[in-house]
C-alpha cells in the first residue's frame, strides 16, 4: 500500500541537510507552509538557499527562518513589502543574497524544472536591469530573454486535501505556487490541512497528482477556518495604500 | 493648470472598458478603477496569483486569508471565478490574453518604455514582483499617474531615466491633466482636463506632444472636472 | 452581459476563411470535436492547415474533412492508425503535406504560444531524424533541441461544459489537448454537452478559464452518454495487438 | 536455445517493478505487463493521453469513450486517479517523474540508443506519437522484444540501423532469449533464460556481452521456464 503521509511535521522535514536548495510556497501569507517551516526551524538545517515569491511576512514562517540566520541565499520577485523588516535588516547588513526575478518568470522557471525543459525565450524582463548579462534573441518580431529552470532538493508546500497517494486540492488564491514547485524538486512535503481516503477526491478536480508528491501531514485545519469559512480579526497584512501618506502628498 | 482627483481619473479609465473586456489593476492605485466600472456591466478582473472574476473587498468579519489580490488585499471571487496557479496565470498575461492592464509609474518616455519598479537608489531593496509581467501582459497597457513628481518634474519624458520595467510596451497614459497615447510619433493628447491644452502640457513636459484630442473631450468624465487639487500618484513610490 | 454561447454549431464555425490553421482538439476519438468539423464542412473553409494528434479516423470528423479535401497541410503526432485510411490514401497520393511532430513536443509548442514562450529546448527527439536541421544545445550536461511555438487562427475544442463566460469542465481523458488549444488560437470555439448557469462550476475545478475562449454551442450529450455514463456497442477502435496476426508469428 | 513466452516476460518484467512505482506500458506488448502487476501491491499506471491510477479494461457493454489509454483501448480510473491535460502529461514524463516506463523495439544499440517508431522503409506512413518522449520520460526505461526478428536478425546492435527514437536512454533489454542491461561496457546478461548462455547469447547478437548474471536468476520467474517457443515481437512492427 502507498502511503506518503508522515506522523508529524518533524518526521516530513526529516533529512533535510545543510546546502540545501528549498522552495517554499505561498504568495505572501496566502499557501505559505507555516508549520513545516517551524519544523525546519526545529529541525536546524542551514546554509539554505529559498526559492519562494516574497522573503517573509512579520516574525512567522519564513520571515522566522531568516531571523534564525539559516538562510545563504533567496530567489524571489518581491521581497520588500509592508512586513519584510526581518529580511530588510539583513539585506542592508549584507548578510543574505538575493536573485531577483520577476514573478512570471519565476513561475515559469519553475515550471521548466518540473517540466524537464531546458531552457525557454521569454519576453518577460528585456530591456530590464534584470535580464542584463542574459542572453537575447529576436523571434518573429519580438525580442526574447533566454531563461533556465529552477530546481531544488525540496519543496514545502501548503495544500487544503490530500489523499495517501498524495493527490491534492487547494483553496482559493493558496494554490498560487504549490503545484509548480511540488513538480519541480526532488522531494517535495506537503502539509494539508486534512488527509481525506483514496477515492475522496474526484480525479477530474486534482491539482497536484501524487506522482509529484513525497510527504504528506496532516496540520488541522488553518487557525482562519476554524470557526467556519469566514473569520474575522484576522491579521491580513496587504500592500496596502497607506491614507496617511496618500492624504500628505 | 487644473487636475483631476484620483477618483475621477479612475473613473475616467473606467469609461474606457469596455463590456467583456479582461483587466488587471496592478497594485494600488489603479485598483480604484474597479470602484468605477457600471454595476450594469461584466468587466472579468485578473489578479495574477491566481484569479479570474475577482470580486469587492469582503464585507467586514468576512476575511478569508486564502483569498487574496496580488496587493495582498483581501477580495472575494464572483460567480463563474477560476481559479489556476502562478505558471498559468503569468502564461496568460504573458501570453497576450488580458484586454487592458493598468499600472503605476514613475516614468513613461515618448517610445512607450515604462519605469514603476525601482527608483535605482543606492540601497534601496529591490521588489519588481508581477510588473515586468504585467508590463508586457495586456493587449493595451494603461497607465495612472500624476502628470507630475512632488518636486513638478514631468513623468513624461524623452527617455526613461529610472530602471525600466519594459520596453515600448505603455499604449496609453491617464494623468491628472490629461491623457497621452503613445504614438509613432511621440506622445498625442488624447484629452486635455480642465484648462490644460497642448501648449501648456508641452511646456510642463518638455516634450512636443501630438494634438490628438479633437473632439475626442466631449462627453468625458473629465469634461466637467473643475480644479482639483488632489493628487495621483503611483503607489510604488511608496 | 457577457454571453459567449451562439445558437447552433454554424454560427459556431461562421467565418473560418480559406487558409486558416485550426487546431482540432481530440485523441483519436476522445475529446474530437465531431459536431464543429462536421459544421465546417458543411462551412466549406478549404486550403486549411490542420494542428491535431492524430490525421482522422474512420470516415466521420476530421477524416471527412480530409476526405472533402479541404486539408492543404496537416501537424501531427500520429497520423497512421488502424482506421486512417482516408489519411493514408491522401499522404500516399501525395495530396496532404506532413509535418510530423512528437506528441509531447506538439502539447508544448501549443502550449507555448498560449504562454507567450519564444521557443523551448526540449530534450525529446534529440539525437533523431525529426529534429535534423533543428539548432541543438548542451544545457547542464543534456541534450535538448529547440522548438518554436505553433498558433493557429481557430481552435476547435469539444468539452462536458461551460457557463456563459466560456470556463470548461471536461470529461476524463477526453480534456487531452483542449486546454493547451483553446490558449493557442485567436478564436476558441467550443462544442459541449451542455450550457451550465454562471456560478454552477466550482471556481476550483475551472480547467480552461473563460479568458482563452470565445464560441460556445451546446451539442447535446455525445451519443455515448444518451444512455448514462455507460454503453456498450460504441464503435470504440483502438490500436489494438491484432490477434490474428499475433497468433501467425 | 529455449525463449520465454511473451506472457512470461510480461510476468518477468512486472516482478522487477517496486511497488509505489509510477510506470508507463507504452502500447501493444508491453501492456500486458499490468496484467502480472501483483494484486496486493499497489503500483501506479500512467498514459501519456492524460491519466494516472489507470485502471483495466472495463467489463463487457461498460465501455466508455471518453476514457481510453494511450493504445485508443477503453481503461478504467482507479480510486485515487487523476486526469490532466497533454502538456502537463507530457511535462510529467520528460521531467523525469516517472520511475518506469516499458517499450517495444525494432533495435537497441549497445550504447542504450531506441529504435522502435519507424522502419525508414520508403513509401511508409511516418507517425511517431508519444515514442520519443516515452524514450526520455522516465527514470528506468526498459524495452520489451524479442531478441530476434522473424528473419533471425539480432535487435541488440552495435549501432542501429533504422531510424532512432531516442539517444542513450535504454536502461535494460528484457527479451524472451535473456535480460539485458544497458551498461557503459555495452550490453550486459542480467539473466540468461533456460538453456541460453552469456556465450550462445554473443553469438546469436553477433556482440561481445558482459557476464552480469551471478546470482541473478535464483527465484526468478524465468529461472523455471522450458523451452517455448512464442515470440515476444514490438507492436510497432505491425
Amino acid at each position: 500500500m502507498i502511503d506518503k503521509t508522515v506522523a508529524d511535521v518533524a518526521a516530513a522535514v526529516a533529512g533535510i541537510a545543510d546546502g540545501a536548495t528549498i522552495m517554499i510556497g505561498g504568495f505572501g501569507r496566502a499557501g505559505q507552509p507555516v508549520e513545516l517551516i517551524d519544523a525546519l526551524i526545529e529541525q536546524g538545517a542551514g546554509d539554505l538557499t529559498i526559492v519562494s515569491n516574497n522573503a517573509g511576512n512579520g516574525d512567522v514562517g519564513l520571515a522566522a527562518l531568516l531571523a534564525k540566520r539559516r538562510v545563504r541565499k533567496i530567489i524571489c520577485s518581491f521581497p520588500r513589502q509592508v512586513d519584510s523588516w526581518v529580511f530588510d535588516g539583513l539585506y542592508r547588513a549584507g548578510e543574505i543574497e538575493l536573485e531577483l526575478v520577476p514573478q512570471g518568470n519565476l513561475a515559469e522557471r519553475i515550471r521548466a524544472a518540473g517540466a524537464g525543459i531546458g531552457a525557454f525565450f521569454s519576453p518577460t524582463g528585456v530591456g530590464t536591469q534584470l535580464a542584463e548579462g542574459k542572453e537575447h534573441r529576436e523571434i518573429d518580431g519580438r525580442r526574447y530573454v533566454l531563461e533556465y529552470p529552477i530546481t531544488a532538493d525540496y519543496a514545502l508546500v501548503s495544500a487544503r486535501q490530500a489523499d495517501r497517494w498524495g493527490n491534492l486540492v487547494y483553496r482559493e488564491t493558496a494554490r498560487n505556487f504549490g503545484p509548480v514547485m511540488a513538480s519541480a524538486a526532488s522531494t517535495t512535503i506537503v502539509q494539508v490541512d486534512e488527509v481525506v481516503p483514496l477515492g475522496a477526491l474526484d480525479p477530474e478536480t486534482v491539482v497536484t497528482p501524487g506522482i509529484f508528491v513525497d510527504r504528506i501531514v496532516a496540520v488541522g485545519e488553518r487557525a482562519w477556518l476554524r470557526k467556519g469559512a469566514f473569520v474575522g480579526g484576522v491579521d491580513l497584512e496587504g500592500d496596502p495604500i497607506d491614507p496617511a501618506k496618500e492624504a500628505a502628498r | 493648470m487644473s487636475t483631476i482627483t484620483r477618483n475621477e481619473l479612475a473613473a475616467r479609465i473606467a469609461a474606457d472598458i469596455p463590456e467583456g473586456s479582461y483587466v488587471n489593476l496592478g497594485i494600488g492605485a489603479p485598483t480604484l478603477v474597479a470602484n468605477y466600472l457600471p454595476d450594469d456591466q461584466e468587466i472579468i478582473l485578473h489578479t495574477e496569483n491566481g484569479l479570474l472574476g475577482m470580486g469587492p473587498a469582503p464585507e467586514a468579519g468576512r476575511v478569508d486569508p486564502d483569498l487574496i489580490n496580488a496587493g495582498k488585499q483581501a477580495v472575494t471571487a464572483l460567480p463563474g471565478a477560476a481559479y489556476f496557479h502562478h505558471a498559468d496565470s503569468f502564461g496568460m498575461m504573458r501570453g497576450g490574453h488580458l484586454d487592458v492592464c493598468v499600472l503605476g509609474a514613475f516614468q513613461v518616455s515618448q517610445t512607450g518604455d515604462l519605469a514603476n519598479w525601482s527608483t535605482g537608489a543606492p540601497g534601496a531593496i529591490p521588489a519588481v514582483g508581477g510588473a515586468m509581467d504585467l508590463a508586457i501582459g495586456a493587449k493595451s497597457v494603461y497607465v495612472m499617474t500624476d502628470l507630475l513628481t512632488k518636486k513638478g518634474e514631468s513623468k513624461l519624458v524623452a527617455a526613461c531615466s529610472y530602471p525600466l520595467t519594459g520596453v515600448g510596451c505603455v499604449t496609453r497614459v491617464y494623468t491628472d491633466h490629461a491623457v497621452f497615447d503613445v504614438t509613432p510619433d511621440g506622445f498625442a493628447v488624447r484629452e486635455a482636463f480642465g484648462d490644460n491644452t497642448v501648449d501648456s502640457l508641452a511646456e510642463l513636459t518638455g516634450l512636443a506632444l501630438v494634438d490628438a484630442s479633437a473632439g475626442s473631450v466631449a462627453g468625458s468624465v473629465a469634461a466637467v472636472v473643475a480644479d482639483s487639487v488632489a493628487s495621483v500618484a503611483s503607489p510604488e513610490e511608496d
